[in-house]
């Protein structure tokens, strides 16, 4: 439509960073009412460029167009005033903050902060089907209701382009529905969305425009209607689409996890409330993959960190190959041989102001070669890093770079190349690929098949079902804190797992 | 295209040297405007120092450096030790108790004080780390509650234990036999000696970076400092470790105040030198937390206090206006390295700039 | 290096907020009569209740209490203030100075006006220079008491009982006193009967030369409870705390809002000094603060971030301090008691919570502290001095698990980083 | 006396009538010139010399927790710079003095309030302070109407306990189950307790709520506090160190009883003029009732009226009949 100016317009967008270029003469067009996916490995600059968008970061070169007129965004209030309104990929959510307070922040001249913001939050929460509650503190809501609180954020102000950065990593796929659902709503009312993810089908299946960027540049713009995932990716990467089906099973009849009614008090202290875990009993055996499906916030993030013995109050018998870990630390039940992928990287995973090699050191302060009586060889583990950014092609200047300034997929391969890197019997595998570009992923998938041929046992945990299903052996679906079905994956589909998950369907 | 290393080089240096330049112009400008003789004060304060006052300037520096040590191991691993003034006091007073009875002779009960020291530093700051640990009570509350706490007890126990000289308004504990001094050693023909206890120090310093550099505890205390949720995840126990931190925190702090009582004093009474903490916080700021840097700003706040001393009496300046030369440089220093790495970051941007540009040639040809 | 100096927050789930009914504090204040009451009529230690032991607590709380204000306000916006004890000390000398020039008001604007030129500071290191927290209100503190010497040392000397260390003696703000209400609840209080005269003692003590400064003081506590958390400033001021990320990209002007947090915070610590110097005593004294600077910002944590909690712990503070200063053997002598039973009731929670272990251990002590107060019926004065601190912290070890700071809080804010 | 150190000072021309050779090298302790205290009784000691005998002066001050060498360093450099005799005001100074003294053994030292140091070229200056404070507490027991009185001290030192012990005895001479409250603002190290007034104001008017009526402070800076407390309640306080009725502000001289004096000046004053007249002192001297080196005054005529039962108590301390204690 040549008349009509695009809603954004993008041209020769160049952004730097110390020893990183993230963007560099980026053109993009975004036409009004449609959704615009952008596609991209893991640090080709597309969470920059959105922030950039939205005036967070200064562009260094490259100018900004909105509904035709050219602006110079200096901060988001800019962004904003404009009608744009972003969703990040890592929450900004205050957690001590109701809904309420999260969503007006910024924007009280709309409707105050009183009752006319809590009835204006309200119709805009029934009008999407958002399902919110104003006055809910941020910090008891799950991912979901999160992601929703985002957009409402979005919303509330009236936004005419909406930017969302990777909402659905952490989504059940009945939530993607919801969202893809909300997204057209909003493009029926002429709203332009730039919608970014790593999950190629989705994008193909929501998206009217899809902009490839590798490398900080775009490469094509392409018709969602004219391409395959397949090429997709390869327009990104250059690699193949990974699919990640399980070869013939590799289950052994050694036990390698076995967990016996492992149960976790809640917040009120024993015998009070509801407890986070409830007499959950498994086994997992060398060379199998048991996944765990759950909608966020039921108990997946208490089992794993109870197995791993950081939730003190933890009741039950956990059984390493017949080792019994309950009395062992932390420490001793990694040296027993556990590997973790935490959920949250930054969180759990990394010292986000510590160099690469130091991060390579943690988990496994006592493991060879560097830890010698009680001392930490440098050298030894600069290399050891060295190898792990090569195996796991980490894209980073250097290993004495920062955790921090690594993109988030590329902070994740690091991680998986560590804990794979401590020779584990089990892996303890949360959300393994969250926010991991197409490549990472295959080669993620890779390393655990291989690691699952020779013996490993491995417990995985994620929101991305078809990695669920293709990954594992055995799928158990835990709900409020108890298992509530088992599944065999390969004759299950995603929405009988999201429906189990939410508690619709029955188990098998 | 110039060496990037001398660059880096260059910046590292730029930073200090811009600091003491600021600090000094902003100390003129109060000075100027107070009507004071600038002039006159900075050629006494940096007017080559005599001697005596060199060995003072030592002394000095390193008891400020042991408490700066003290504060520092708190500080890599997030905990605020303010407490390091009433640990220092009640360890002093402890060792002087322990050595002035003499239970053992010479050098031996020298070393015994000094353990005893040293654990009474420990147990003083391990209640802060205690509390902390189980009870999540902040350490920066505890440890000021417990200067203050310190203050009471020590002050009753030196009353029980406390011998007077005759004539005298001052009590102290009994004085250390001679045997069991730290003997110092002087420079040149000048009055004072310079602390034997200099180079336990220095060896404490080592010590400092060493473990924490170099071994597996180091790390581990630095990356629970650096986050408590992915220590925890990586099997550290930071309950064990924020009390650990606190105990050699408060062992080092034990160690402070011992220069003074084996080298000069040799007995604890009431006009025994205090707010040695207070002073060993800016310390550790000011070094960054790394032993050299502690080392060298103790020497720079132990000079300053000395060569400040003789204003009054020669200029007729109050020599508090060093302590704002002092205050100013802990600022400037930290700003000034603030406003060199915002430099640098710009230097790298546009290097990586360039190599771009190249490759866009290569690309083309 | 950042700084964490605060309890790291509890675990989800312990954090709930509990939303407390409006009476609250009304059902506390009446406890808290009742339990001093009983021990006044148990002990016979009259002074723990007295009305002037009210009004000296009253004039020993509100420094503390607006030192501690200031550290809230900064420590909202993520802001760590330790150096309020150098704007304390800045504020004692900007009163001494403009009071005894241009009067009393002129001190109080003096006190918040030299108090505001170490926010300046502070604000302008921590917040546009990003440097560490702690270290700006280090160098604050050493500066400002190096500063206020010297100064001291310039504008004093010569002038009428004046000279380097302490000012002239300087007029004071007016106080109210309602006279015959005064005069009437003194008579109750003399009755002393249970519970009614301790009321009577408060009310008195409210009604009788009340400093205006004291007044002021605590409209403060309030307008800071308003306007913090009542008010869209206060909610944007409050996220820059939180989650100054997520306020940036809702286009709050984070650093704009510390920087002024940063201001009104040292403002309240200079005032927190104006008062010491003209209210509390009645001229500037070098080295006057002594160390309440820090004591309001252990009261502020104390009080979980919040006024109400603040003013608890201020209160808690001078109240036992003043009972040490006035009738300290006998006073803090009653107190043992007090502490004793409140550690049997601890210990009763503690075995309900299946603590076994702490409860036991707590239960040992109480019997310590009963032993102690049979022995002995006169508290030694090195004791008595210390008993603020050591309530402080007992209160602290068994209430601390329930605090929760800004979640951002110490933490440097570069602009650009939302997202 | 041959003062080898010093250099002719140099008489400039509009120096005062009568000039002197000696430079006096004074080094307070903290608080210095007008603390209004004894650094203060000590300055006004000095300023007569120097009116009287036109000596040439330099002032140095303590700072608060400061190092012992900065002590020794600040006697030297007066050494250095030529200043014969030197005078270090306050215990502190006990050791500092007895090194450099033995460093500079040409130059003559005197202290104030200790006599710990043996050496021919120092003299130490020291008072008898529970003498005077014994008649301000027979003061107090003979003027209160409630037989109940008290005594606040800034920081629980010997020193101060020796003013607390004196006025104890002297009360209880007059009236032997008086009862007398004794409160100290704070401990050593913490010297905060002599610059304090909101403290020493808190804990007086504790004591006036609880009965007593007149209360004696040896609390240094914080003793304004304590003069506050009097007026605002009507009841009365004694001064020490100085007579501050004639210090202290205005508004509350009317509540000074008397105060206790322990007179530095006299003493800085006499050994100066000993100095000046060639004759340097050194050894112990101490100043009592005898020689009127402590002592109570009457400014204010609140005392006039029991003048005599005072000195009675006077002469039979003079005459030993009565022995002061020193410690409560
Ligand atoms: N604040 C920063 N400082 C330094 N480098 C940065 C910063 N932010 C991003 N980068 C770098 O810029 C590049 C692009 O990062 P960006 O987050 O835009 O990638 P992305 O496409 O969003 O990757 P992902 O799919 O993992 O989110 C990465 O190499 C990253 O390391
Ligand atoms: N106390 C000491 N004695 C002798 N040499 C020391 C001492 N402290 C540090 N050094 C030297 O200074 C250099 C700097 O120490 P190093 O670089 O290991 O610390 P760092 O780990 O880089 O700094 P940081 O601890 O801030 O990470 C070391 O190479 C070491 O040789
Ligand atoms: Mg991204
Ligand atoms: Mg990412």
């Amino acid at each position: 439509m040549p008349d009509v100016a695009p809603a954004v317009r993008l041209r020769g967008i160049g952004k730097r960073f110390p020893g990183v270029i993230a963007n560099d003469d980026i053109n993009i067009d975004v036409a009004r009412g449609t959704i615009h996916a952008i596609v991209g490995e893991n640090g080709a600059g597309k969470s920059t460029l959105m922030k950039i968008l939205y005036g967070v970061q200064a562009p260094d070169s490259g100018t900004i167009e909105i509904a035709g007129e050219q602006v110079s965004l200096s901060s988001p209030a800019d962004a904003i005033r404009h009608g744009v309104g972003m969703v990040f990929q890592h929450f900004q959510l205050a957690d001590n903050f109701t809904v309420l307070e999260n969503v007006v922040l910024g924007a009280e001249k709309l409707h105050g902060i009183g009752a006319a913001a809590r009835a204006e939050i309200t119709r805009i929460s029934d009008a999407y089907g958002l399902g919110i509650e104003p006055d809910r503190l941020v910090e008891d809501l799950g991912v979901g209701a999160r992601q929703r609180v985002e957009i409402l954020k979005v919303l509330y102000r009236g936004a005419k382009v909406v930017i969302l950065d990777e909402p659905t990593a952490v989504l059940v796929p009945q939530e993607v529905d919801e969202l893809f659902g909300n997204l057209r709503e909003l493009k029926a009312e002429g709203l332009s969305v730039i919608f970014i993810s790593h999950k190629l089908d989705e994008v193909l299946s929501v998206a009217d425009e899809i902009t490839v960027i590798r490398r900080g540049t775009t490469v094509a713009t392409v018709d969602p209607a004219g391409v395959t995932s397949r090429q997709l990716a390869e327009l990104m990467v250059g690699s193949e689409l990974p699919s990640p089906s399980t070869e013939s099973s590799t289950v052994t009849d050694r036990v390698t996890l076995h967990v016996a009614d492992l149960s976790l008090p809640g917040a009120e202290g024993p015998g009070q409330g509801r407890p986070l875990l409830d007499a959950i009993s498994f086994d997992i055996h060398a060379g199998e993959v048991l996944g765990i499906a759950g909608v966020e916030g039921n108990g997946q993030a208490e089992l794993v960190e109870a197995i791993m013995g950081m939730r003190p109050g933890a009741t039950g018998s956990i059984r390493l190959a017949g080792v019994d870990l309950d009395q062992l630390s932390t420490r001793r039940r990694r040296e027993a041989g556990i590997g973790y992928i935490p959920e949250d990287r930054h969180r759990h995973g990394l010292l986000l102001d510590a160099p690469l090699w130091e991060n390579r050191v943690l988990g496994h302060q006592t493991r060879k070669p560097w830890a010698r009586l009680g001392l930490i060889d440098r050298k030894a583990a600069r290399a050891d890093t060295e190898r792990i950014v090569a195996d796991y092609d980490v894209r980073t200047p250097g290993v004495d770079t920062l955790a921090r300034a690594l993109s988030g997929g590329n902070q994740q391969k690091l991680i998986v190349g560590r804990e794979m890197s401590g020779e584990p019997i089990l892996l303890i595998a949360a959300h393994p690929t969250r926010g991991v570009d197409v490549g990472a992923q295959a080669a993620i998938w890779g390393h655990i098949k291989d690691a699952r041929r020779a013996g490993l046992a491995v417990l995985l945990i994620s929101a991305d079902l078809d990695e669920l299903i293709g990954l594992s052996d055995r799928i158990e679906v835990i709900l409020r804190g108890r298992m509530v079905g088992s599944f065999d994956p390969s004759h299950v589909t995603p929405e009988q797992l999201g429906s189990a998950m939410t508690g619709a369907g029955g188990a098998v | 295209m110039k060496d990037p290393r001398l660059v880096k080089l260059g910046l590292g240096l730029a930073a200090p040297v811009l600091a003491l330049l600021l600090a000094f112009l902003i100390t003129s400008l109060v000075l100027v405007v107070a009507g004071d003789p600038v002039g006159e004060v900075w050629s006494t304060i940096l007017g080559v120092p005599e001697e005596r006052n060199i060995a003072n300037i030592l002394n000095n520096a390193t008891v400020l450096y042991l408490s700066g040590l003290a504060v520092a191991v708190g500080f890599r691993m997030n905990l605020f030790n303010i407490g390091v003034d009433g640990q220092y006091r009640v360890a002093a007073f402890v060792a002087a108790v322990v050595a002035g009875e003499a239970w053992l002779p010479g050098a031996a009960n020298t070393v015994l004080a000094i353990l005893a020291a040293m654990l009474a530093g420990a147990a003083w700051a391990g209640i802060a780390g205690v509390l902390r640990a189980r009870r999540g009570v902040s350490e920066v509350i505890s440890t000021i509650m417990l200067n203050f706490i310190a203050t009471g007890l020590v002050a009753y126990f030196l009353r029980r234990v406390a011998v007077r000289e005759e004539g005298s308004n001052d009590i102290g504990t009994k004085e250390i036999p001679e045997g069991s001094r730290i003997p110092g050693f002087s420079i040149g023909d000048g009055p004072t000696e310079v602390y034997g206890f200099i180079f336990l120090a220095a060896l404490a310093g080592f010590v400092y970076w060493f473990v924490l550099n170099r071994t597996r505890f180091g790390f581990d205390l630095r990356a629970t400092g650096r986050s408590t949720t992915a220590a925890v995840a990586s099997g550290i126990s930071v309950t064990k470790m924020t009390v650990v931190a606190m105990l050699i925190s408060g062992a080092v702090a034990g160690l402070v105040g011992l220069p003074l009582l084996f080298g000069d004093s040799y007995s604890y009474g009431s006009t025994f030198q205090s707010g040695l903490g207070f002073a060993g916080i800016a310390i550790a700021l000011l070094g960054r937390n790394h032993p050299i840097g502690i080392a060298i700003g103790a020497l720079l706040f132990a000079y300053l206090d000395e060569q400040s001393n003789p204003l009054q009496i020669l200029v007729g300046v109050s020599p508090d206006i060093v302590a704002i030369t002092q205050g100013v440089i802990v600022l400037t220093v930290v700003i000034s390295y603030e406003v060199v790495r915002r430099y640098g970051v710009r230097l790298e941007q546009h290097a990586v700039a360039r190599a771009l540009e190249a490759d866009r040639q290569e690309a083309r040809a | 290096m950042s700084v964490a100096t605060h309890p790291t927050p509890p675990a989800p789930g312990t954090a709930r907020k509990r939303r407390l009914p409006r009476l609250w504090w009304l059902a506390a204040a009446v406890l808290v009569m009742l339990a001093i009451s009983t021990l006044r009529v148990v002990t016979g230690a009259d002074d723990i209740a007295s009305s002037g032991t009210v009004r000296a607590t009253l004039i020993a709380l509100v420094p503390i209490m607006l030192a501690g204000l200031g550290g809230l306000w900064s420590e909202r916006a993520g802001v760590v203030n330790i150096g309020l004890e150098g704007m304390m000390v800045l504020g004692t000398f900007g009163a001494g100075y403009f009071a005894y020039h241009y009067g009393a008001w002129a001190g109080v604007a003096g006190a918040l006006l030299l108090g505001m030129i170490g926010g300046l500071i502070h604000a302008t290191a921590t917040v546009v220079f990003g440097v560490d927290h702690i270290i700006s209100g280090v160098a604050i503190n050493i500066i400002a008491v190096g500063a206020v010497q010297y100064l001291a040392s310039l504008t004093f000397v010569g002038l009428p009982g004046g000279g380097a260390t302490q000012s002239p003696k300087l007029p004071n703000v007016g106080s109210i006193t309602i006279g015959p209400l005064s005069d009437a609840l003194g008579e109750v209080e003399e009755q002393d009967i249970f519970f009614v005269s301790e009321v009577a003692a408060v009310a008195r003590a409210l009604v009788t030369n009340l400093s205006w400064l004291v007044v002021i003081a605590f409209l403060l506590l309030f307008v800071t409870y308003w306007g913090l958390w009542r008010t869209s400033f206060g909610l944007r001021l409050r996220s820059t705390g939180e989650s100054p990320s997520a306020a940036e990209s809702l286009g709050v002007a984070v650093l704009r809002y510390k920087f002024i947090a940063v201001l009104i915070s040292g403002a309240l610590a200079g005032l927190a000094g104006g008062f010491l110097a003209m209210v509390a005593s009645s001229n500037y004294r070098d080295g006057q603060t002594g160390g309440r600077g820090y004591i309001g910002l252990a009261a502020m944590i104390f009080g979980n971030w919040r006024p109400g909690g603040l003013l608890a712990g201020s209160g808690l503070f001078g109240y036992t301090q003043t009972l040490g200063l006035r009738q300290g053997g006998t006073s803090v002598h009653a107190l043992l008691l007090a502490v004793a039973v409140l550690a049997i009731g601890l210990a009763g929670y503690q075995l309900y919570r299946k603590q076994v272990p702490l409860a036991v251990g707590i239960l040992v002590a109480a019997a310590a502290l009963i032993a102690v107060y049979a022995a002995i019926d006169v508290v030694p004065g090195d004791f008595v001095n210390i008993t603020p601190y050591v309530v402080t912290l007992l209160v602290l070890a068994f209430a601390s698990q329930r605090l929760r700071m800004p979640a951002a809080d110490g933490q440097v804010y570069r602009k650009g980083s939302a997202g | 006396g041959s003062d080898d150190g010093a250099d002719e000072g140099t008489d400039n021309g509009d120096a005062p009538a009568a000039t002197s050779d000696v430079k006096v090298g004074m080094a307070y302790d903290v608080g210095g010139r007008g603390d209004q205290s004894f650094n203060d009784s000590a300055a006004a000691g000095l300023d007569q010399a120097v009116e009287e005998f036109g000596m040439e002066a330099q002032e140095s001050e303590a700072e608060d927790g400061e190092a012992e060498s900065a002590r020794e360093e600040r006697l030297r450099t007066f050494a250095d710079a030529g200043y014969d005799p030197i005078i270090a005001v306050g215990f502190a100074y006990a050791a500092s003095i007895a090194k450099v003294s033995e460093e500079y053994p040409d130059v003559n030292f005197a202290i104030i309030d200790d006599s710990s140091v043996e050496a021919d070229n120092v003299a130490s200056l020291v008072f008898a302070e529970e003498q005077g404070s014994f008649l301000v507490g027979a003061a107090a027991a003979l003027k209160t109407e409630t037989d109940q009185i008290g005594f606040v001290g800034g920081v629980e030192t010997p020193l101060i306990q020796k003013f607390e012990a004196g006025y104890v005895a002297g009360a209880e001479a007059v009236n032997p189950d008086i009862e007398v409250d004794v409160t100290y603002l704070t401990q050593v190290p913490d010297f905060s307790g002599f610059a304090d007034p909101a403290k020493g104001k808190t804990a007086a008017q504790g004591m006036f709520d609880n009965g007593a009526d007149i209360v004696y402070h040896a609390a240094g800076g914080s003793g304004g506090g304590v003069f506050e407390a009097a007026s605002e309640s009507d009841n009365l306080a004694i001064g020490v160190d100085s007579d501050q009725y004639n210090t202290a502000d205005p508004s509350v001289q009317d509540v000074i009883l008397t105060s206790m004096l322990k007179n530095v000046n006299v003493a800085v004053y006499e050994y100066l003029s000993d100095v000046e007249a060639g004759d340097v002192p050194s050894g112990v001297t101490t100043y009592d009732l005898a020689v009127d080196g402590v002592g109570y005054s009457t400014s204010g005529g609140f005392v006039d009226d029991i003048v005599d039962q005072l000195d009675e108590f006077k002469q039979q301390i003079i005459d030993g009949e009565i022995t002061v204690p020193t410690a409560p």
